[in-house]
């Protein structure tokens, strides 16, 4: 089991770092929350409220940096994030927990389905290798070019206001209370949708690509060859031979790329006004927001790291050369 | 196996068992200008790199300059049209490739260069140095990179090109280290590594003369995969409005164009050019990339122009069952 | 969350919900009415809720302000005490009667809690006395009788159970006013009236807030009639939103008494002649900067003196009664000459003979003042000076400002029942500090003993004439010595629809503030009636 | 694929005889392969024809790059792009059911059906012949349940374990994965996959160089053993000479791309006839006997893509004459009594009037010469 | 007897007393295991080997896959620092890893590798490999010197004319010239000791000789010292002076190569020699005695390692490690039926 006891070390290091980080980066840098208050309200917010707002905060106290580490992470073994500034008094968790079900189902479910189709096109592709299906690579390519926010936006422009035939932002219709009824769910659905066939468009291409390499470099490999030559019929030599065995880095390049895939989706939700945890952050970030900041970013990275381990107990369960080893 | 790693690619053609073509003297890095996508993708890059370095000079406005023609289409005066403070959309799309260009590329250079360094040291030096970098790299992988990049961009002073660059090659090399280090360990096991070191190669000169120029190619792919996220990165810091929306670039463009609402008010022109500009760039990079991994991997070579021969042979080459092709009576027995 | 018929047309003739937007972004459960950062403040709510003692026209200043919870109040001479005799026959929501109990409570609790405090107002002795409420402040109120008298009231009974009430978030405010909360989701929060409401009874049977993540999505939800009620900043109003529905879609943005202002530092460059400061005055296009910069939705200010119009009207003195400000170039050429100013070819030379150029900065991002900037730029050209737009981030931006490291920029004053505010913003010596050190206003460093004078005999005063002369001279010091550039005047606005509930405020009946995070939400509320 | 669907029935006919030691079970006539499609294609085999009888062991023997490997891979349409078969036939007779197939007129699902059962392959890279993440059992099974989907798992499952202990290896390994076994075991998994179905013909790439003697010992033991209970034929490719003497009937030697000599065994090893293969044999230091000096062969293989004319083989050969550099020699029969099938490319052997060399020497064959 | 014992038994064995090169004295390589459940654990690559090599002498070293032939060789160069035991460069102790010492050792003993096509770096030409191997080894050479230098190592592995190869690339040449430059490098530093780390198995069949043949003709030229490595018996027989016999990381016979080949005394010997493809060999050779795979290297076979497999093994031989024997004819083997006092099996008698 080195390989999982590995990848143990290193998500506990990763956690560590990430937390670790995630401490110093608002210290680090400089900013003030009080006066991006302020400046939101642009004159509307008496400047003598400064001080009634640093009072409120309380950042009128002053603590060691080792002491306020201590005490971070301490907070942090309670699932305490601190308050926010934007939503305060909200408890920073809190407004977390509000929008990571949005952004898990709309981020998860559309990461999910792109990477399951662009893997069942890679094969494809790869495995028609030559023929007209590759000249669908320059296409491709084309659309993992396209940042997501663009999509987004034009998808916005053609679906929702020159043919409005989807909404152009939000999570449901206002008209309900969120819960688990059929007609809450649809509308929760009938949203997502926009966002999420922009997330899969812009996506898809990329995990077909790579899978197309790898299922061509793996359709020559002996036991391909092998497959064939044993008389197996073709499908159970694409998907039990080639496909088997060429998803394997892809699935190790899925966990890794992650990182950079919801980093992706969150511009989304953005330009989508999603109520997910990446429209949080850029709220967090434009109202220096630290407590809010810190722990969407420490939420996304240890979602990241949790899809990681997941991705590498598949990994796992699919290649036996990691199960055994030494 | 400490992770499982990306494909081991076989360094450079002209192996065993690959018979060198004919006729194609020395086997060096020019021939990546054979391959069809890798032109198409460098002719694209050439094209915005002229326009990057004659930005200002064929700009045929100020790109800052308000004028009184405000929010209107695509016209004669106007190529692409105007923003609602009339100033000339074509003259901001061709400053700005400088802008993405410049950024692009520093933030690729750099953390090519980080990755390099760590890449090739823990390949190379493997042991407990190797597991502490490999692990360096993978933390830095696995934590998102753009939020990443957002908080600390939102959070600098002086969120400019070159800041805005660092930040990126900060967070960015990660990816590129990785394959980097497989290269180099599996090169470090060659024979020829360990020849050059018995002929008496001091170790430098074979980390620089024996390993590196190998990995040329994989270089070279990272760093145009790190310019890809970079532009990419940059663009979506200024399109959300958190580094300096002053300079002008692709970004920056469609951040104005949002905070506009040229969507609500239909005004296309503003916002599609610029993505189809980073789309195109992003589609050249990527393409160069497609050249250099064919350039690598001698597998994922489309059989390139006997694809024509395939079709008017009406061959269909698959793996397993061999296309049996009988000329033409009179071409038969001819050798 | 719009457009899919759910909100919009409903059976028969029932009567609609009014539907309220902010582009705010997602909320959390929060209507602590205190608190600026609670969904109950940012989305307005916490006005049908909660209420003032009086309501105070902001954008016709010297209209008396309505009586509300508060029949009468007696301020005295000097401004340092006020008594207020509390409405009779006020309930709770929750069936509680409201009493001067509650009122004192509301004072004390602000006074005690420094959080509570926005507008930083020196109370001294809170007393309660059958139904009435004196207070007593250690310096004169005058400046800030509107805002004391804006203070909205909250039940005793209530929160003087919460344990911190900073920071409770209350998600069951209970109010005296018309509407209570029926439910709070992340983005609708949806209010019903009650029925014991001492105003009579709301014709709105519902009122739903939404928050919209951004000005596009607001703006999308207005023009498709989604949301009938907001305060957004659209460009091109025209195109984007009223034409989708001329007969309904209205806007209207008054000004209040508070500007935008080009802030000019004396200290640095060659601003420290009253000249330079004249001549660039004159030369701006403060039309275009109203139309291109802002929209058209920020009021123009015209006025040389600074004050926003109609809402100032009344305190511009005689002197300058009706004048308003046009480009004049040729003028401005002249002070400059006069002013040893020369013409260097094309390039303009301070007395000192070092050349004219300046840089003009604002935070990245904020696009309608940048907007301004470039015509700013563009429109002092005409005089050989050489401008250029630079931008920062917001902190760099701020801190710049206050420590006085900048040439040129474009930032607010507040806002104020007097133009007092407005003045006090630009030229106070009172907030003077040298170069290096944070100033939290008079960010060009305006260094004359008169205006400050001025301005302390204008708050302080215990009767009209003298406060008349203070606000005549201090016009003259604004006009004559441009210590800021007055460009457009911070509106006090709204869009709304007209389609099923008519009553809103206009220029023709300005009964109210019309904007739904003001408070006079619940007054505007009372008065819709349904369209005919 | 429509098309191909008509052809079943010249595909597959019956011959109609039963067939005995000796009958061909395999035929290749005139096979010429390409790499690549179009002008530049590199001509891999030309011409070659070859035929392996019932229950024989035919030795494929030639330098590195020659066509061996392709020729396997051809014969069983298995070679990968850009490989494409440009001309010959591959003539499969059953001798157990009278089936005749021509494997290039069969359509796909035909060919499917008959690989395996009737031809099984080992490969060159056999380490590489199994798929990394499936358990030996499943691959072994997975053969049989396409090829024989009327028995059941049980069945097929101790048929599997019966293979490997056929084969030597201990059947409880059968749920192991490749990895985990050393590469002889693998090696002789492939051998046991391809006996799975008792095919009558196994085509063998190079089984064993990539084992030690001691290794390639056992395995080819074991073949012989196989064969001899089971009766298969075998195409055995390699470039080691000296084991094909020991272990086939038959030898084929090929030199860039075609054959050049086919005989016996024992008479290729005591009598060749062609230059080249007496310098390959003369390339091996004996292990027992005098220690002779030995003369190898000058010079290098020649590349595909730019063959002498000519006979392929006279610009390194000792004996070049005449016609060497502008004609090529056919293969045909020495027409020397007693010799049976054997044929030779060499036109020293071809009634000119040269002086044969001695160590060469056979009677020249008279000219009008049939077969 | 093993040569430790000093050089009075090679005396006996080779009366012509060339001078000792290089010399292993019980030369030990331990890899350690990486990874948690190894911990502590080793491959037991190669265990107290000796080895000597004298002027103008080939030694083969033949064993099978995995037997820690090339380990030795690594270890004589220097590649890898021994576990235990000594290297000896002319009676000398020598221990170097790195720098300038490290130089001087390779100066004397070079190595060849067993696959060209590997051993050659793709991107540089036979120019640059040969100046490397020149001006690491001889500094200071000027142009003129270092074109003759260049063109004599190319003439001396018989690539002539020398401008023809002096340019390409490695994928331009075949196999048995890559094989030659390899060999021209080694030859750069005008070593004394050359370690051919089975220098001809990936080449063909055909070009195999030639390189066999112009490493013996260099011997005599240049009175090297040879370490030959291979799997390849015949080839031991064919071009080896002497033969010494390894396996698994232990020597189990050593002595002239025409004897041990011919008449091998160790039972791991026999097998080796009767696996080998022989054409001459009567078609029903006898049932091979031994059968089965290599053993572990990180948990070897206590006693002789060969036990298991042995058909001759005896308790003795699962208890204890049999010590260097001599089994006639200068030979010594590791193997306990060369004890005093041991009867000899039938099948195993020594031929004289
Ligand atoms: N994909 C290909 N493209 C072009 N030429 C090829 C290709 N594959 C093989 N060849 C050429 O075809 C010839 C025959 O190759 P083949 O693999 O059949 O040789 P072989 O006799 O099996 O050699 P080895 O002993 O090395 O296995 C070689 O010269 C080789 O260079
Ligand atoms: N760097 C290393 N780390 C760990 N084990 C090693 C290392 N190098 C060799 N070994 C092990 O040491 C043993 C001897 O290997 P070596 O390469 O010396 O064998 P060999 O006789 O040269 O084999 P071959 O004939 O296959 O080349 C093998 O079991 C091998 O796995
Ligand atoms: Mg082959
Ligand atoms: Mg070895
Ligand atoms: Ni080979």
């Amino acid at each position: 089991m080195t390989f999982l006891l590995r990848r143990f070390v290193f998500y506990v290091v990763t956690a560590w770092a990430a937390i670790t980080l995630n401490f110093f980066i608002p210290r680090m840098l400089p900013g003030n929350p009080v006066q991006s208050l302020i400046n939101r309200y642009q004159g509307q917010l008496s400047t003598d409220a400064t001080q009634a707002l640093y009072a409120m905060f309380g950042l009128d106290k002053e603590t060691s940096v080792w002491q306020q580490y201590l005490d971070y992470w301490g907070n942090l073994f309670q699932g305490d994030f601190g308050l926010s500034f934007t939503y305060f008094p909200t408890p920073v968790a809190e407004v977390i927990e509000q929008s990571i079900p949005w952004t898990l189902i709309l981020v998860g479910v559309s990461t999910l389905i792109s990477f399951v189709l662009g893997t069942l096109a890679g094969v494809y592709i790869g495995w028609r290798r030559g023929r007209w299906t590759d000249s669908l690579l320059p296409v491709g390519s084309f659309f993992s070019a396209i940042p997501y926010f663009w999509l987004g936006l034009i998808a916005i422009a053609v679906f929702a206001v020159a043919w409005p035939v989807f909404p152009a932002s939000g999570g449901y219709d206002g008209a309900f209370v969120p819960s688990w009824d059929a007609d809450f769910i649809w509308s929760a659905v009938y949203h997502g949708l926009l966002p999420a066939v922009t997330i899969v468009v812009s996506s898809v291409a990329g995990w077909a690509l790579g899978m197309r390499n790898m299922t061509v470099t793996v359709s020559s490999e002996d036991y391909v060859t092998v497959a064939h030559a044993k008389g197996l019929k073709e499908r159970t030599v694409m998907f039990g031979y080639a496909a088997r065995n060429a998803i394997l880095p892809n699935i190790s390049g899925f966990a890794l790329s992650l990182g950079f895939i919801v980093g992706g989706t969150l511009v989304t939700e953005i330009v989508f006004s999603y109520p997910g945890i990446g429209y949080v952050l850029y709220q967090g970030v434009s109202s220096k927001d630290y407590p809010l900041m810190q722990g969407v970013f420490l939420i996304i990275t240890l979602s990241v790291l949790v899809a990681n381990m997941l991705a590498d107990l598949a990994y796992a369960a699919l290649d036996p050369r990691t199960r055994q080893e030494g | 196996m400490a992770t499982p790693t990306t494909v081991d690619l076989p360094v450079a053609s002209g192996e065993h068992g690959i018979s060198p073509k004919k006729g194609r003297g020395g086997r060096g890095a020019w021939s990546i200008f054979r391959n069809r996508k890798a032109i198409v993708g460098l002719s694209i890059l050439g094209f915005f790199a002229i326009i990057a370095a004659l930005g200002d000079v064929i700009a045929p406005y100020d790109p800052n300059k308000v004028s009184s023609t405000l929010m209107s289409g695509p016209s004669g005066e106007h190529w692409l049209g105007t923003t609602n403070t009339g100033q000339d959309i074509l003259s901001q799309l061709i400053v700005g490739t400088r802008g993405v260009l410049i950024v692009g590329l520093l933030a690729g250079a750099i953390a090519t260069a980080i990755s390099v360094l760590i890449g090739v040291t823990a390949g190379f030096i493997g042991g407990v140095g190797d597991e502490f970098l490999s692990l360096l790299a993978n933390v830095f992988l696995v934590i998102p990179a753009l939020p990443l990049i957002i908080i600390i961009a939102s959070q600098l002073p002086e969120a400019g090109g070159t800041t805005v660059a660092l930040v990126i090659a900060f967070t960015g090399w990660a990816w590129g280290s990785r394959i980097m280090r497989a290269q180099t360990l599996s090169l470090r096991r060659r024979d020829f590594v360990e020849a050059a070191r018995a002929n008496g190669e001091s170790l430098w000169r074979i980390v620089c003369f024996e390993i590196l120029p190998n990995l040329t190619a994989i270089i070279a792919s990272g760093f145009i995969g790190t310019v890809i996220f970079a532009v990419l990165s940059q663009i979506t810091l200024a399109f959300i409005g958190v580094t300096s929306v002053s300079t002008w670039n692709w970004g920056t463009i469609l951040f104005w164009a949002q905070s506009n609402q040229a969507l609500a008010q239909g005004a296309w022109w503003w916002f599609v050019p610029a993505g189809l500009c980073i789309a195109a760039l992003g589609t050249a990079l990527t393409l160069i990339n497609f050249g250099i991994d064919e350039f690598v991997n001698p597998r994922l070579r489309t059989t390139g122009g006997s694809a024509k021969a395939q079709r008017a042979k009406r061959i269909r080459a698959r793996v397993g069952f061999t296309p049996v092709y009988r000329a033409p009576a009179e071409k038969r027995g001819e050798d | 969350a719009c457009g899919d018929g759910k909100t919009g047309d409903g059976d028969g003739g029932a009567p609609q919900a009014l539907t309220v937007g902010m582009p705010n972004g997602p909320l959390t459960n929060n209507s602590n009415p205190f608190t600026p950062t609670s969904s109950g403040n940012s989305l307005g709510y916490r006005w049908l809720v909660y209420e003032p003692l009086a309501q105070v026209n902001q954008i016709a200043p010297d209209q008396a302000p309505t009586p509300w919870l508060a029949t009468a109040w007696e301020w005295a001479a000097d401004y340092k005490s006020v008594k207020f005799t509390i409405r009779d026959g006020v309930k709770w929501s929750d069936g509680q009667v409201m009493t001067a109990e509650d009122v004192g409570f509301t004072f004390t609790l602000i006074k005690d809690n420094d959080a509570f405090n926005g507008s930083a107002i020196p109370f001294d002795a809170i007393t309660v006395e059958g139904n009435t409420v004196s207070l007593t402040f250690t310096s004169s109120q005058f400046v800030n009788q509107g805002r004391v008298l804006e203070t909205m009231v909250v039940p005793k009974h209530i929160w003087s159970a919460m344990s911190d009430p900073t920071t409770d978030t209350n998600q069951n405010p209970i109010g005296s006013g018309p509407y209570t909360l029926k439910s709070w989701t992340a983005q609708v929060v949806t209010m019903v009236p009650r029925t014991d409401y001492w105003g009579g009874q709301p014709k709105v049977p519902e009122v739903r807030y939404t928050s919209y993540n951004d000005n596009n999505a607001q703006t999308t939800a207005l023009a498709s009639g989604a949301c009938q009620w907001s305060y957004v900043f659209m460009p091109n109003y025209q195109d984007v939103f009223v034409a989708k529905d001329k007969d309904n879609h209205k806007l209207w943005f008054p000004s209040g008494l508070g500007i935008h202002a080009l802030f000019l530092n004396m200290e640095k460059s060659a601003f420290k002649h009253a000249a330079l400061r004249q001549a660039i005055n004159l030369v701006i296009d403060r039309q275009a900067i109203h139309v291109q910069g802002h929209a058209g939705l920020y009021p123009l200010v015209d006025s040389p003196t600074g004050i926003p119009r109609p809402a100032g009207e009344a305190f511009i003195s005689d002197k300058y009664k009706g004048q308003a400000q046009a480009v004049d170039v040729e003028k401005a050429k002249t002070i400059l000459q006069q002013g040893g100013f020369t013409l260097d070819g094309e390039t303009l030379k301070d007395p000192e003979g070092n050349p004219v150029t300046f840089k003009l900065v604002d935070p990245a991002g904020w696009s309608d003042y940048l907007a301004d900037l470039q015509i700013i730029a563009d429109s002092v050209k005409q005089l050989g000076i050489d401008a250029t737009v630079d931008t920062m981030t917001v902190d760099a931006w701020t801190e710049a400002l206050a420590v006085g490291d900048f040439d040129a920029s474009l930032h607010w004053t507040n806002t104020g029942n007097t133009p007092y505010d407005i003045y006090d913003c630009i030229m106070n010596g009172a907030h003077l500090e040298p170069l290096g050190k944070k100033a939290s206003w008079n960010f060009g460093r305006y260094r004359n003993e008169d205006a400050t004078k001025a301005l302390n005999d204008y708050a302080n005063a215990s009767d009209d004439a003298t406060r008349k002369t203070a606000m005549d001279l201090l016009q003259d010091i604004m006009v004559e010595q441009v210590p800021a550039i007055p460009l457009v005047a911070g509106p006090i606005g709204a869009e709304y629809s007209t389609k099923f509930w008519e009553g809103w405020p206009t220029a023709e009946d300005p009964y109210a503030m019309p904007q739904p995070t003001q408070p006079s939400a619940s007054m505007i509320v009372m008065k819709l009636t349904p369209a005919s | 694929m429509g098309q191909r669907v008509n052809k079943v029935d010249t595909a597959v006919t019956s011959t109609g005889h039963r067939a005995a030691v000796g009958d061909p079970v395999l035929e290749i006539r005139n096979l010429s392969v390409d790499y690549g499609y179009d002008d530049s294609a590199v001509h891999a085999l030309r011409d070659v024809s070859l035929t392996l009888g019932v229950g024989e062991v035919l030795g494929l023997a030639g330098e590195s790059g020659c066509g061996k490997s392709t020729l396997a891979y051809a014969a069983t349409r298995l070679l990968p792009p850009p490989g494409v078969i440009t001309g010959g036939d591959v003539i499969f007779h059953s001798s157990r059911d009278d089936r005749r197939l021509d494997l290039f007129a069969m359509s796909d699902d035909q060919l499917r059906a008959s690989r395996w059962d009737d031809m099984a392959i080992v490969f060159q890279g056999a380490m590489n012949s199994l798929n990394p993440v499936y358990r030996v059992g499943k691959q072994l099974i997975d053969v049989m349940t396409a090829h024989r989907p009327d028995r059941s798992r049980g069945q097929h499952r101790a048929r599997a374990k019966e293979l490997l202990e056929m084969v030597g290896i201990s059947p409880d390994r059968i749920n192991s994965y490749p990895h985990q076994l050393s590469g002889g075991m693998r090696q002789r998994v492939m051998i046991a996959m391809a006996l799975a179905l008792e095919p009558q013909v196994v085509i063998m790439d190079e089984p064993t160089t990539a084992l030690d003697v001691v290794m390639q010992r056992q395995i080819v033991e074991q073949l012989v053993k196989l064969r001899n209970e089971l009766g298969f034929s075998v195409i055995f490719i390699t470039h080691d000479v000296s084991l094909l003497i020991e272990l086939a009937d038959r030898i084929a030697i090929m030199y860039a791309g075609q054959i050049i000599e086919d005989a016996t065994a024992d008479d290729l090893y005591r009598r060749p006839r062609h230059p080249y293969t007496y310098g390959l044999l003369n390339s091996f230091p004996p292990l027992h006997g005098p220690r002779r000096e030995l003369s190898g062969i000058p010079g290098s293989p020649p590349d595909l893509t730019a063959l002498p004319a000519g006979c392929p083989f006279h610009p390194r050969c000792p004996h070049a004459f005449d016609p060497c550099d502008g004609k090529r020699p056919e293969l045909q029969g020495t027409g020397r009594e007693g010799e049976g099938h054997r044929q030779v490319a060499c036109f020293l052997h071809d009634g000119y009037e040269v002086a044969v060399p001695g160590h060469l020497a056979i009677a020249p064959k008279p000219r009008e010469k049939s077969s | 007897m093993a040569q430790r014992e000093g050089p009075a038994t090679d005396a006996a064995t080779t009366p012509t007393e060339d001078p000792i090169m290089l010399e292993a004295r019980a030369l030990t390589k331990h890899f350690p295991v990486r990874g948690l459940r190894g911990r502590g654990k080793a491959v037991r690559a190669v265990e107290s080997v000796d080895l000597t090599l004298r002027r103008g002498q080939v030694v083969a070293l033949v064993g099978e896959s995995g037997s820690g032939k090339s380990t030795v060789a690594r270890l004589l160069a220097q590649l890898y620092p021994a576990t235990s035991g000594q290297v000896l460069l002319r009676g000398e102790p020598v221990k170097v890893r790195f720098g300038r010492r490290f130089r001087a050792y390779c100066r004397q003993v070079q190595m060849i590798f067993q696959d060209p096509f590997a051993s050659l770096n793709p991107i540089h030409t036979v120019r640059y490999v040969l100046t490397r191997s020149l001006r690491i080894h001889h500094r200071g050479l000027s142009k003129e010197e270092l074109e003759t230098r260049l063109a004599g190592l190319l003439e001396q592995v018989h690539l002539r004319p020398a401008e023809r190869y002096i340019d390409k690339f490695p994928h331009e040449l075949s196999g048995g010239q890559r094989q030659r430059i390899a060999i021209a490098r080694a030859l750069g530093a005008r070593p004394t000791v050359l370690l051919a780390d089975e220098p001809v198995s990936m080449l063909d069949v055909s070009i195999r000789l030639g390189v066999l043949n112009l490493l013996k003709e260099l011997k005599e030229e240049l009175d090297l010292a040879i370490l030959y490595i291979t799997h390849d018996i015949a080839s031991a027989r064919y071009f080896a002076d002497r033969t010494v016999v390894m396996y698994a990381g232990e020597v189990v016979e050593s002595g002239d190569s025409e004897s041990v080949t011919q008449n091998p005394a160790h039972p791991y010997t026999q097998l080796l020699v009767s696996s080998a493809p022989d054409p001459d060999k009567l078609a029903d050779a006898a049932e091979r005695p031994a059968r089965g795979e290599p053993p572990s290297l990180i948990k070897p076979p206590s006693g002789c390692r060969f036990h298991p497999r042995c058909p001759f093994a005896m308790d003795r031989c699962k208890t204890e490690s049999p010590p260097s024997l001599p089994a006639g004819d200068g030979r010594v083997a590791a193997c306990w039926l060369y004890a005093e006092g041991v009867e000899k099996p039938a099948g195993l008698e020594v031929k004289a």
